[in-house]
């Protein structure tokens, strides 16, 4: 994908922020039809998100899982593989850390927030790598099981969590003792829920783009995601790169659940239905063109519209619904980029000879 | 309860849950064969669902009685297509990534609807509550073994799924045009130097599974609902999808694994009935439906046949 | 040749991609019932110009007339209402339908809304028939060989009434039986007044088929020619712009000791085809063996099982002594075999990774090019910038991606690549398919390079001249064994041709 | 929809009574408190629960000019920073919609000490919230009750959302009254697993009366619209047993018809909201009180319309166990 690239081209480093432009024009829009005010929904939108450090300290905690489940996708796409499952291995992540966290309750923080933190990536590697597998000893489509497994995991930790560590008369589990949380910098923040987490995921971003791209396993991942025939060929293996894929994209998407965890909530709800995250993920990776920086970015234009969206209509009476139609909007035209140009046209750009591919 | 009278009454069940998920997949069919990856199957079915409840709802207000839902139906099928005409301008005219784009429909469906319900009926979040489809037996079949009691005792939209696949097969492999939308799923290049129009069969490939899809929604909303709100599509679009790779882009696979996902949720459903299912963690019955689905994979089911093409845009100017 | 009526006429094409100028300023004519060559070296503009003809491209500027009508032709459908019919450099099949579907395509036959199976499968048996074609209406296109699919893209054209046809290098991947058949079939269809433009990399070709040559060199014509006033080397000079030998210096071999032995090699398919039958063959070093045999024969999966890219069932296969059989091709490389594969696009390369990634793709996890985990960016990229000059890659840089480069350079760089891993044993699979002149010249002297330095060359080829000019020994495969082994200068094609088509016994002397 | 909501409450089963019918005539005395509102992932139009409270406000808000407004809660991660955009804007009283909020008022509360906060179906502990439960087992035993009574196969059936404590409360008391009325029924519990799959408890209820039950009693929210669904079309086809379905939280024949609704349990979260609501505007707040909210103060219970499918007979023995409820001849269990 040389779209990336192209991003920062000059020219194209517009295009995005005109995506975004016409994304809440398209918003205001459809407020102006229901009789809402655009202008005072997207001042309550920023009020909401930058008006006092408290929020703008659960805007950053809003974000922080939407990197992580973003790179998820993103580096599953980047070895040829779609993995919807990131919504299941959050989950797993979760329950993982929470299970440790209640269970050595007794250990000493230094030592229980680390078991705890890789004890959910691990576990989100490895309920990812069940799809891997399947995939690469079966051919069985990653789509089909990812799907499936969403179901199985979220019943899982249900399971777990009622089963072992339920607080009783309650519908989550105990609480996770001071020893194994993650806040920092809560007074800067007026108590909002900041964690470490946050810094984990910009370092993830990180490691995703060094290990893609500047390491020889990446090296391979890359060449099994864009021409597998070839990479068997030149020696690679296919199957273990899949697994190898599969195994990363779970760890961060379990990071996600991990943090939520030990970062937000310091307990585990029994879930009904999926939380979502992984969908979020999907979201923020196309939009953030698999390229962790750009999964960075998107995750942050995602969260401060999701957080921001009750300003919308706390403010303005604006249904909360609103903001899905805007989101969806900007992620249409950062898509099709074609029609942002066609709008630019007369303003910006010069007629391009013949675009190639 | 005889083995046959349960089996008859399990299939029965089945086809509540599969109904759905036929129309949808077959939709997903026949956008996927002309090459264009439908990941928006769920928005597609949240605007069938939208449009069913408030086009019945209006329908039966103007006084159009037992003619109502197929008024909804109607008003389904224009919603589905023109939610997918967004996705079909993205990925087709302007050859936008079709994963995200399916994405977008996803998005504003969700977001739209709600706030489209909204809006008309003075902030409630759920349409009026409508007078759906019933159950029509088929007088002669109805009285066949196990068959009757599955098949021929269900809605007005399970006949119709049950056709739509005929239908969906007999197009796709016996006529120019299924011909020419495979054609363009499997090797677009080929096709546009014989004179077939590329963009157009994707365009109507696309725009086939907006109305099915839109279909498939206005099922759940005409017969299990009977009212639309932001949850009554929770899922079954990816569901659907799984039911469409599963079933191997073909319509009958499609049936058989949409009949498969229904048959395990009847399962599942079935067990709570014996007091024996109480010393099972619940949470165990629930997993059933989709351990079951990878288990059949695993076991029985090889490679998936993806056309080739999918998830490409056309440019002739590619090399 | 009727010398007069014009039924194409290019005028002033300008054909700009980024980058380059594909087609500069080109004028053509096409006159009633002529064949006419269209020469050039590889990413000269030759398939660029004949994609504008047949409207799968727009050019920037320049007009064309069909019949002496003005006309403009914006899609391939057009094309095909004007008459003009166009075989495809790279085949436009689709794989998982039958030859019929694939002629039917857009313009099926019905009976009532059905597609009329019945009577397509007629037509194109009747079609068939009537040039020789020989194509089962039935076959799935994945099931029938290249040859074959070849003969499918033509009736393409003639079901569909064309009688301007453009070939563009249709002999690429035949056979010489199949050359000799489809020359058949060119005079055949201009012989029904019908006219011709063949694009061939091919002198041999040229002389024997056309009536007048067009050359292009970088976008522009240099000279168009009537073919009986001409010769290969004055069209091969004005094509590369320099002098080109099509002698092979070659010293004798200095044979050595055995580097790859096969022996009694089996493998059978899922459903129970027997691919190779018991296969025996040795290589040696300083020798190139040729391995001649008609497409189908157990070619693609004998150097399959050598690279360890397929298993086999029974036998032995070893190199430098080594036993090698079912080893992983990782392991397989590393005992120093080379293998510059069949197809490019498909195994050779990635083509959305740049010339300096592809250029370390079986490399890239040793030293220097890794260093602990981690990739080392300067000697990847010294490493490229080093190979494009010494193996003349033409690329805008090495950051390229080689998707946009012409297939004559991706050639190289694949040749490129797997000469400086510097094996025991290279083995080559058609390394010159598609490539212009120039680029088989340099080819072939790399191959030989390999062998005087006292490698030992696999040389599998459908080229019946590439593998009497270059190999030392030649081996002629049939149904998966090696039925006979001839020396090039005790050989003729005649012989060759007979022992391919199995009946060795008849003619050629084995050698052992 | 692929942006799923968190944590759908389990007690966010269909709530409350749509018209804001408390029948007390208020003092309009003119108030400017202000009265913020959180909800659940349903939000406030959701036709149950959340509805029901936000009506209440609607109501005071005409008769005394209080001002309201409220948040809806896309995930759980929402319910803090919803409760403290109230809480730190000054207003007077924060209510938190659902059992799935109490940790989340509880954190607000200690944080804010001179908060007012008020949750429904959870129970905080803290001196500035007033909580609010419902003893759903009283009113589960007496449409238990009713069925028992009214059952032709001596099957019942019931259907809840996903074991919780909310849901447990449901099934205990609805087992309970059953037995105590009909000893020789037996009542088949079944889980969805889910408050938002119609499809899944349409299939579950067809199961279920296919196996002989007729009466079933849902407490699955939007997931016993296909049980609703599945017995009005048994009904029309006119199958050899008469089906029925027993609402849950508000009355649900008025949405789905006499024809299937043979009662409906009540659950009275209006009346809660308007009281407490008043209580503040009338500076009467009590801090850290608990109020569950029984039979006896008609928190939950049948509503009117029943009359129209129970004879006499049913209702006296309901009236009977009613009286002995509150009295306390009979403890309904609750888990
Ligand atoms: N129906 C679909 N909707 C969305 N994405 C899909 C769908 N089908 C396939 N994909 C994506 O396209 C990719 C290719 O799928 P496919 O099943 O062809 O696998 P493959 O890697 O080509 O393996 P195989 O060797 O089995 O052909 C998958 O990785 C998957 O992410
Ligand atoms: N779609 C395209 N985008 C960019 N460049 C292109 C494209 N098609 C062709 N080119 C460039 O135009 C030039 C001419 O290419 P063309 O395919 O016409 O060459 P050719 O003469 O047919 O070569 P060959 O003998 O290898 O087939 C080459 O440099 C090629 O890289
Ligand atoms: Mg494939
Ligand atoms: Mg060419």
């Amino acid at each position: 994908m040389n779209k990336w690239r192209k991003i920062f081209l000059s020219d194209n480093i517009i295009v995005p922020l005109v995506a975004i432009l016409l994304g809440l024009l398209v918003g205001a829009a459809v407020m102006l039809i229901g009789g809402y005010n655009p202008i005072d929904a997207y001042r309550f939108l920023i009020k909401r998100v930058v008006g006092t450090p408290y929020d703008f300290g659960e805007t950053i905690r809003q974000i922080t899982p939407l990197i992580f489940t973003g790179l998820s996708v993103a580096f599953a796409f980047r070895s040829g593989l779609f993995n919807i499952g990131a919504d299941g291995q959050v989950l797993i992540g979760m329950t993982a850390s929470t299970a440790v966290a209640l269970s050595w309750s007794g250990l000493p923080s230094w030592l229980l927030v680390p078991l705890s933190v890789i004890a959910g990536g691990l576990a989100g590697g490895l309920w990812a790598s069940i799809a891997g597998y399947l995939k690469a000893k079966r051919g069985i489509n990653e789509v089909i099981t990812t799907i499936m497994l969403n179901w199985t995991a979220l019943y899982f930790s249900n399971y777990v969590i009622r089963h072992f560590y339920l607080l009783k008369g309650q519908n989550r589990s105990e609480d996770i003792g001071a020893s194994a949380t993650m806040t920092f910098l809560g007074s800067t923040f007026s108590n909002a829920r900041v964690h470490w987490g946050t810094v984990i995921a910009l370092l993830a971003a990180v490691f995703f783009f060094v290990y893609l791209w500047k390491t020889k396993q990446g090296y391979e991942m890359r060449a099994v995601g864009l021409n597998s025939k070839a990479a068997e060929y030149a020696g690679m293996n296919v199957g273990t790169n899949v697994v190898k894929a599969m195994f990363i994209s779970g760890v961060f998407a379990g990071l996600a659940g991990t943090f939520e965890v030990i970062g937000v909530f310091h307990y585990q709800s029994v879930f009904a239905a999926s939380p979502g995250y992984g969908f979020d993920g999907i979201a923020v990776a196309l939009l953030g063109m698999n390229h962790p920086f750009g999964v960075v970015l998107s995750a942050i234009l995602y969260g401060v519209l999701t957080y921001g969206s009750a300003g919308m209509s706390f403010g303005a009476g604006v249904p909360p619904e609103l903001i899905k139609i805007v989101i969806g909007s900007i992620i249409f035209f950062i898509a099709a980029q074609g029609i942002v140009r066609f709008v630019l046209k007369p303003f910006y750009l010069k007629r391009k000879k013949e675009k190639v591919m | 309860m005889d083995v046959l009278t349960l089996l008859g009454q399990l299939l029965n069940s089945t086809l509540v849950f599969s109904t759905a998920l036929i129309f949808s997949a077959l939709g997903g069919i026949f956008s996927e064969k002309s090459g264009v990856i439908n990941i928006g199957l769920e928005g597609l079915m949240i605007f069938g669902a939208f449009a069913a409840g408030v086009g019945t709802y209006y329908a039966q207000e103007a006084g159009m009685g037992n003619w109502s839902p197929w008024i909804g139906i109607i008003a389904a099928i224009i919603v589905g297509v023109l939610g997918s005409l967004i996705h079909a301008v993205a990925a087709i005219t302007f050859k936008a990534d079709q994963t995200i784009s399916g994405i977008v429909i996803n998005f504003l469906a969700a977001g739209l609807t709600v706030y489209i319900v909204k809006l008309l009926f003075e902030g409630s979040a759920e349409t009026p509550l409508i007078h759906a489809f019933q159950k029509k037996a088929i007088p002669l079949l109805r009285d066949i073994p196990v068959i009757g009691e599955g098949f021929f005792n269900a809605y007005p939209t399970t006949y119709l799924a049950l056709i739509l696949v005929a239908l969906s097969y007999f197009v796709l492999f016996k006529t120019p045009f299924g011909l020419r939308l495979r054609s363009v799923g499997e090797y677009p290049g080929a096709a546009d130097t014989l004179g077939v129009n590329v963009t157009r069969m994707r365009y109507i490939g696309v725009l086939i599974s907006g109305a099915l899809a839109g279909i498939g929604g206005a099922t759940i909303t005409l017969t299990t609902t009977s009212t639309f709100a932001h949850n009554t599509i929770s899922g079954q679009g990816y569901i659907a999808i799984a039911a469409m790779i599963f079933g191997k882009w073909n319509p009958v696979g499609a049936l058989g694994a949409a009949m498969f996902f229904g048959f395990s949720q009847a399962i599942r459903n079935y067990v709570q009935l014996f007091e024996w299912s109480k010393s099972i963690p619940q949470e165990f019955i629930f997993m059933i439906p989709y351990v079951l689905t990878i288990i059949v994979l695993v076991s029985a089911v090889g490679r998936s046949a993806a056309p080739s093409a999918l998830g490409t845009s056309y440019d002739p100017g590619k090399r | 040749m009727s010398a007069s009526t014009p039924v194409v006429e290019l005028k002033q094409i300008t054909k700009r991609f980024p980058g380059i100028v594909a087609n500069d300023s080109i004028s053509l004519t096409l006159h009633k019932g002529e064949i006419h060559a269209l020469l050039g070296e590889n990413g000269a503009g030759k398939s660029t110009l004949m994609n504008i003809l047949f409207g799968l491209y727009q050019p920037d500027e320049g007009s064309i007339e069909i019949g002496g009508k003005p006309v403009k032709i914006d899609n391939p459908n057009k094309a095909i209402k004007l008459g003009i019919g166009m075989v495809h450099q790279h085949f436009k099949l689709v794989q998982p339908f039958t030859v019929t579907e694939n002629i039917i395509l857009g313009m099926e036959p019905k009976k009532g809304v059905n597609i009329d199976y019945k009577s397509a499968s007629a037509q194109v048996a009747k079609l068939s028939e009537q040039y020789g074609l020989r194509v089962n209406p039935d076959d799935k296109i994945q099931d029938i060989s290249v040859g074959m699919q070849q003969r499918v893209e033509i009736m393409k054209t003639l079901f569909r009434g064309a009688d301007i046809l453009i070939f563009d290098e249709p002999t690429a991947v035949l056979t010489p039986q199949e050359i000799e058949e489809l020359m058949a079939i060119m005079r055949r269809l201009v012989a029904e007044g019908k006219s011709i433009i063949l694009i061939t990399h091919k002198l041999k070709e040229i002389m024997e088929i056309s009536d007048r040559v067009t050359i292009i060199r970088r976008g522009k014509v240099i000279d168009t020619v009537d073919t009986d006033k001409t010769n290969p080397n004055e069209l091969a000079e004005k094509m590369v712009g320099r002098s080109v030998s099509f002698e092979i210096d070659k010293t004798e071999p200095n044979i050595g000791p055995a580097i790859l032995q096969l022996n009694n090699v089996k493998i059978t398919s899922k459903d129970g085809v027997s691919l190779l039958n018991g296969l025996n063959l040795e290589v040696k070093a300083g020798e190139i063996v040729g391995i001649a045999g008609v497409d189908g024969n157990g070619q693609t999966e004998l150097i399959e099982a050598i690279t360890g890219l397929r298993k086999i069932d029974s036998g032995s296969i070893k190199a430098g002594g080594k036993e090698i059989a079912n080893l992983s091709a990782r392991k397989i490389a590393e005992s120093g075999v080379g293998h510059i594969p069949e197809d490019r696009h498909k195994h050779g390369l990635v083509l959305d990774f740049s010339v300096s990634e592809n250029l370390v793709l079986k490399t890239y996890y040793q030293a220097p090019y890794s260093k602990g985990s981690f990739l080392n960016r300067n000697a990847i990229d010294e490493h490229a910038q080093e190979l494009v000059g010494k193996y003349d890659v033409r690329t805008p840089g090495i950051e390229t991606k080689v998707r946009s480069m012409s297939g004559g350079n991706q050639q190289k760089a694949i040749i490129a690549r797997e000469i400086e891993m510097n094996p025991e044993l290279l083995i080559a699979a058609q390394p010159t398919r598609g490539l212009d002149v120039g680029a088989i010249e340099s080819v072939h002297r790399q191959l030989i390079e390999q062998r005087d330095m006292g490698k030992a060359v696999l040389l599998v080829s459908f080229e019946l001249q590439e593998i009497m000019n270059v190999s030392d020994r030649i081996a002629v495969i049939f149904e998966g064994r090696i039925v006979g082994e001839v020396l090039p200068q005790n050989t003729n094609d005649q012989e060759l041709g007979l022992m391919m088509a199995g009946c060795w016994d008849q003619g050629g002397q084995p050698v052992e | 929809g692929n942006n799923k909501p968190a944590n759908n409450s389990s007690s966010s089963t269909e709530g409350g009574n749509t018209e804001a019918s408390s029948g007390d005539n208020t003092a309009s005395t003119k108030s400017n408190a202000k009265i913020g509102l959180v909800t659940d992932i349903g939000g406030v139009n959701d036709k149950s629960f959340n509805q029901s409270a936000w009506e209440a406000l609607e109501a005071l808000n005409s008769e005394s000019g209080i001002e309201h407004k409220y948040l809806q809660s896309g995930s759980s991660a929402d319910y803090i920073p919803n409760l403290n955009q109230f809480v730190q804007g000054g207003y007077d009283l924060t209510w938190a919609i659902g059992f799935d909020l109490g940790d989340a008022t509880k954190q607000v509360a200690d944080a804010n000490p001179n908060a007012k906060l008020a949750i429904i179906d959870s129970v905080v502990d803290a001196p500035n919230v007033q909580s609010v439960t419902f003893a759903e087992n009283e009113g589960s035993f007496l449409v238990g009750v009713v069925a028992g009574l009214t059952t032709k196969t001596n099957k019942i059936g019931f259907i809840g959302g996903a074991e919780s404590p909310v849901i447990k409360r449901f099934e205990v008391g609805f087992i309970a009254g059953v037995k105590a009325a009909n000893p020789d029924a037996t009542v088949t519990p079944t889980y969805a697993g889910a408050y938002d799959k119609p499809d899944t408890g349409k299939s579950l209820a067809s199961q279920l009366y296919d196996s002989g039950a007729d009466i079933i009693f849902p407490a699955a929210g939007q997931t016993g619209n296909g049980v609703f669904n599945e017995a009005t079309a048994r009904n029309k086809a006119g199958g050899a047993t008469k089906v029925w379905v027993i609402g849950v939280d508000k009355d649900q024949s008025l949405e789905f018809g006499d024809e299937v609704t043979l009662t409906s349990m009540m659950k009275r979260v209006d009346v809660a909201v308007k009281t407490i609501t008043q209580e503040v505007i009338d500076g009467k707040f009590e801090g850290g009180k608990i109020t569950t909210l029984t039979l006896k103060d008609d928190g939950v219970g049948l509503p009117e319309t029943s009359k129209a499918n129970l004879s006499q007979e049913v209702l006296d023995k309901v009236e009977e166990y009613k009286q002995k409820i509150i009295s306390g001849e009979i403890t309904v269990p609750a888990e």
